[in-house]
């Protein structure tokens, strides 16, 4: 696979179709993957393809990265999954589908944390969305590199994230409550959920406002759930579990749970999942006079 | 409003503290009538007109719980009825998402309710606003909220 | 224990509306002691609390030979200076100062001096205009260039008819083409330009300026095309800061903490930093 | 001779002397499957098989975020109070000799003029015991930094593992009080240190040529800091594990009536970091906070402070959600 990337990389960069290939590579070691800008076709040996392939890069596209943009239009490696956030920033307007070229990665699960990679991809290092893909042909491209993926993910989604989410809906409201706090209360407000997370795309984001300060940025319980709420909240109906935000955590914070839940919630009163269709509007921005609801009094 | 001090459980006369945020066009007209009709309802809400339902951001709502309110109460025209046309359609839309997250949270679904109240309907907001002081009033401060002040001074 | 974050309270004696948006306080500190002991040297500045929403940094406007109160100007533009800017006369607010180095004006004895202000750069210049003035037999010419966008926002406007009167300062006054009135009768035109217009001689002369960073960069460069050294241009450099004192780290350019081996720089010294304004 | 050692089996004992006199007892700790330095109460809690702790220990001595002043405000009248700061007598144990080496450039800024006590009393009341490692990851890069698992900078005990005990070697004057104070818990025996391991040094840096490059002003606007930086995300992750990072932020919050100022940590990596009110911001572009952030690691924080601005801990390597490693950047500028 990697051979095929690196000449079609080679042949778009050559032909001036696109400026920049944004994709992976290997750090210093070898031991772990890193993204790469290939702007030179004699570099595209640089571009790796494995399952510690795991960082979205999609978020590379959105309008926080100008000196990304500068270079020119882009081709960026993506996993289905990733396809999936691509789709969401052109549905919101964003850029437009022909904007990038999408060298689609046909995929069979990646890592859940890339220090947990010993050589092999066993199912139990893989996160809990590998497990559920449905893209694993990735669904949205220009070039597709992979042979085909016969894997059909199972009927009912399975994985520790559904268990936990379901576990957490079992408990009483105090003991949801007593779990948030203290997973909450661990976060340290660097905000690596939000930068490395391609829907929070915001210039500025609403913690940075201070006019009034609605969020307290200080790391302290009350600031944290209000930072961290406000999070999900923003991603209702446009989070596709990817699974950064969690990845990315400093401090192991479950954000996957409350994405998933949310991601559950849009499902069954909206009947949407992100991320598949660039011409359908996400549900948060449309509405409809039948929506139900049984809480408004 | 303090939401600072206040960590102490009550004694005796407890009086709970509730927001409301009220579209301006129905719920508050709703309430000014019961006014102008002298009815009369437990004096514990705190009301902040808002255009429109759809103005209602969910961070009114935590930043409400974080000051020092007891409960939230969020109200607007009938769907249907709204005077943007369409605007309390995308609030029912973005209260579905935020109820479920709050739930899923642990916040005390009783200290935070949702309404329709028309213009006309000024006894449906008295008896509103009486049942929801009642039901908080029963509930005690919000604790759990306030109480995120000590368990930062547990962790030093 | 000595807390270096703790302002002390001050009382705001006066307010003057110096501009759309701008005005200045007069503040004089609650506790009387520090009322009388209180000094500092002209370039210096403070971080102004309004309480329940943060600390903000400016010079202190006022010359340190004007004893028993300090000046500031801000304007309002973000979530400090805007609560600040609701405040009224006899209100309290916080001060932590003064920090920073100065301007050495004991050095410039028997010199001339050239003050180049643009807009709200003009408040740091004052402190030192000033303090030029109370002393004036020890100075030689003294020649203000000061500019704005518009008339309206040209700050200080009773003390620029004061100095314009005094007839022992030079004052130039200028606004950005289109920023004039019917009855504007000062230039228009950018600082820089007219700063060459008025070519004051750079021999035996020192000059201070101060305003928007890319202003600073063209007049430094109008200065040095007029003859003037390195050594003797002065300004000001208002980076964001929240310490005031060296810790916080935010308002260094490259190795340069300007909180605390600024605010005042020369424009060699300045040259010989890291591009990083 | 007979060396002062210490049992690890005596360990809740030396927890339980330390926290008898009302101290505090940090340690690495497992929690959310994790190694955290956290206040603990007896010796099971404490793990022994780890390289680092995820957080450094700063944060006992600088906290994420504390209160400096509270007040209330009447309607004409501001009640200022400063606050006392919160200094237990503390025993961090555990650290790796790495990140103590961070201590001496902290305490350098923290008392640069003006002094800091916030920093000060709690440094004061505060005993570090380090243990050599004997692991370490393809991260940890501490000899590249002059540094080892052998140094006992800024370590005012240093521990080595030797079996069932810890070799005990007090370095400083504080560190020897300490051993005193709680003399009944230590031992003395003649026990062999296991060996401890030594990062491998990175073989194409040479932190003088860095420092050097870094000092010639030309390399500001040199290509080379987009083209290295470009994934950055501007996240403040690796600030925040840093050991020696420690910018800070102060803010009021409160309601109309009272509120408090407090001062907490804050990210050169963010775009807010510097920006003025007039919206010039100096460090506009993400490759210019990043420059910053290494310009303060191998130029400006080591030649003002003269303490150690990066001490080769490798945290900030590991939490990279781009893995952008900062080794990479050294070797860049060993050339």
């Amino acid at each position: 696979m990697e051979k095929t990337l690196r000449l079609k990389a080679k042949e778009l960069l050559e032909s001036g179709e696109v400026k920049v290939v944004i994709g992976y590579g290997w750090n210093r070691s070898k031991t772990r993957t890193t993204p790469v800008f290939i702007t030179d076709p004699a570099d595209v040996d640089t571009l790796v393809w494995n399952p510690l392939c795991v960082n979205n890069l999609s978020l590379y596209l959105t309008r926080k990265y100008k000196e990304i943009k500068a270079l020119g239009r882009p081709a960026i490696v993506a996993k289905g999954c990733d396809i999936r956030n691509i789709v969401v920033l052109i549905t919101e307007g964003q850029f437009k589908r022909e904007d990038v070229f999408i060298i689609g990665m046909t995929c069979n699960g990646t890592v859940y944390k890339q220090d947990l990679w010993k050589g092999e991809l066993t199912p139990n290092i893989m996160p809990t969305k590998c497990h559920n893909c449905d893209v694993r042909n990735p669904h949205v491209t220009d070039f597709v590199v992979g042979e085909k993926s016969t894997f059909t993910p199972p009927e009912v989604p399975t994985g520790m994230v559904y268990d936990k989410v379901k576990d957490l809906d079992s408990k009483s409201q105090s003991e949801r409550w007593a779990f948030w706090v203290k997973e909450f209360s661990r976060c340290v407000k660097c905000y690596a959920c939000r930068q490395v997370c391609p829907l929070c795309y915001c210039e500025r984001c609403i913690t940075e406002k201070n006019m009034p300060q609605w969020i307290e940025t200080s790391a302290h319980p009350r600031g944290n759930l209000s930072w961290n709420l406000t999070r999900a909240m923003h991603l209702v109906g446009r989070c596709t579990f990817c699974g950064e935000c969690e990845r990315s955590c400093p401090v192991n914070i479950p954000l996957n749970l409350i994405n998933q839940k949310m991601i559950g919630v849009v499902k069954e009163a909206f009947d949407f999942k992100s991320g598949y269709d660039e011409k359908t509007h996400p549900p948060m921005i449309v509405f409809s006079p039948d929506d139900k609801e049984n809480f408004i009094k | 409003m303090s939401g600072h001090t206040e960590h102490s459980a009550p004694t005796g006369g407890y009086e709970p503290k509730i927001m409301a945020f009220v579209c301006n066009w129905c719920t508050y007209a709703g309430a000014d009538l019961a006014g102008t009709s002298r009815m009369e309802y437990r004096p514990n809400v705190r009301i902040i007109k808002l255009p429109c339902t759809g103005r209602i951001d969910p961070l009114f709502i935590i930043k409400a719980f974080e000051n020092g309110a007891d409960g939230v109460l969020v109200s607007g025209c009938h769907p249907g009825d709204c005077h943007y046309t369409t605007g309390n359609y995308h609030a029912r839309r973005r209260w579905i998402g935020f109820k479920h997250l709050m739930e899923f949270a642990g916040i005390d679904m009783r200290r935070l309710h949702f309404s329709w109240v028309s213009a006309s309907e000024a006894i449906k907001w008295v008896d509103l606003i009486n049942k929801v002081t009642d039901e908080i009033k029963a509930l005690g401060p919000f604790m759990e909220y306030k109480g995120l002040k000590a368990t930062e001074a547990e962790q030093g | 224990m000595n807390n270096i974050y703790l302002p002390n309270l001050v009382t705001i004696e006066d307010i003057y509306e110096e501009a759309p948006d701008v005005r200045s306080f007069r503040l004089v500190f609650k506790d009387p002691k520090l009322r009388d002991t209180f000094e500092f040297k002209t370039g210096q500045f403070g971080l102004y609390s309004a309480f329940g929403l943060g600390e903000s940094t400016f010079c202190i406007a006022s010359s340190p030979t004007r004893k028993g109160y300090i000046q500031c100007t801000f304007r309002k533009s973000g979530r400090v200076t805007g609560g600040l800017a609701q405040l009224s006369i006899g209100d309290t607010m916080g001060f932590r100062g003064p920090y920073g180095n100065h301007f050495p004006v004991d050095e410039w004895k028997g010199k001339n001096i050239v003050f180049v202000a643009g807009g709200i750069g003009l408040p740091p210049v004052r402190s030192v205009i000033w303090n030029v003035l109370d002393r004036r037999e020890d100075f030689g010419h003294i020649t203000i260039v000061y500019g704005a966008k518009t008339v309206a926002d040209l700050v200080y406007k009773e003390e620029l008819k004061h100095w314009e009167a005094r007839g022992d300062v030079t004052l130039v006054q200028t606004v950005d083409p289109g920023g004039q009135t019917a009855d504007w009768k000062g230039k228009v035109g950018f600082v820089p330009t007219v700063l060459k217009e008025a070519a004051p001689k750079a021999e035996n002369t020192v000059a201070v300026t101060c305003g928007p960073p890319i202003m600073i960069k063209f007049v430094l460069n109008a200065l040095l095309e007029l003859g003037f050294e390195e050594e003797s241009v002065y300004t000001t450099l208002e980076n964001r800061m929240k310490c005031g004192v060296g810790k916080c780290g935010r308002c260094n350019v490259g190795d340069i903490y300007v909180c605390k081996e600024g605010p005042v720089y020369t424009a060699a010294e300045i040259k010989r930093m890291y591009n990083d304004f | 001779m007979a060396d002062k050692i210490l049992k690890k089996a005596d360990l809740g004992k030396l927890i339980e002397s330390v926290t008898g006199k009302g101290g505090r007892f940090v340690a690495p700790t497992t929690d959310s499957r994790q190694i955290v330095f956290k206040k603990v109460k007896s010796a099971e809690e404490i793990a022994t098989d780890y390289i680092l702790a995820r957080n450094s220990f700063k944060e006992f001595l600088f906290p994420q975020t504390e209160v400096v002043a509270e007040f209330t405000l009447g309607k004409d009248t501001v009640d200022m109070r400063g606050v006392e700061v919160h200094a237990p007598q503390t025993v961090i144990f555990g650290a790796r000799p790495c990140e103590a080496a961070s201590l001496k450039g902290m305490h350098a800024l923290f008392t640069w003029d003006f002094i800091d006590e916030f920093y000060t009393k709690r440094e004061d009341n505060t005993v570090v015991v380090t243990v050599g490692c004997t692991k370490a990851d393809d991260a940890c890069f501490c000899t590249t930094v002059n540094l080892s698992p052998a140094s006992t900078e800024g370590a005012d005990v240093y521990l080595r593992e030797a079996g069932e005990s810890y070799t005990v070697e007090a370095i400083t004057d504080k560190g020897k009080k300490f051993v005193e104070a709680h003399a009944a818990v230590f031992g003395s025996g003649s026990v062999k240190a296991d060996p401890l391991v030594m990062p491998e040094k990175i073989a194409n840096i040479d932190l003088a040529k860095v420092s050097e490059r870094l000092k010639d002003k030309t390399h500001y606007d040199d290509k080379v800091w987009p083209k290295l930086t470009r994934k950055c995300i501007g996240c403040g992750a690796c600030t925040f594990v840093c050991p020696t990072c420690r910018c800070f932020d102060i803010v009021d919050e409160g309601t109309a009536f009272e509120g408090e100022r407090r001062k907490n940590w804050d990210s050169c990596q963010y775009d807010t970091f510097t920006l003025h009110a007039s919206g010039h911001n100096p460090r506009e572009h993400q490759h210019q906070r990043w420059r910053n952030r290494f310009m303060c690691k191998f130029n400006f924080f080591p030649e003002k402070f003269s303490g150690k601005g990066c001490v080769g801990c490798g945290r900030c390597v590991r939490v990279c959600p781009v893995r952008l490693d900062i080794t990479e950047v050294m070797e860049e500028f060993s050339k």
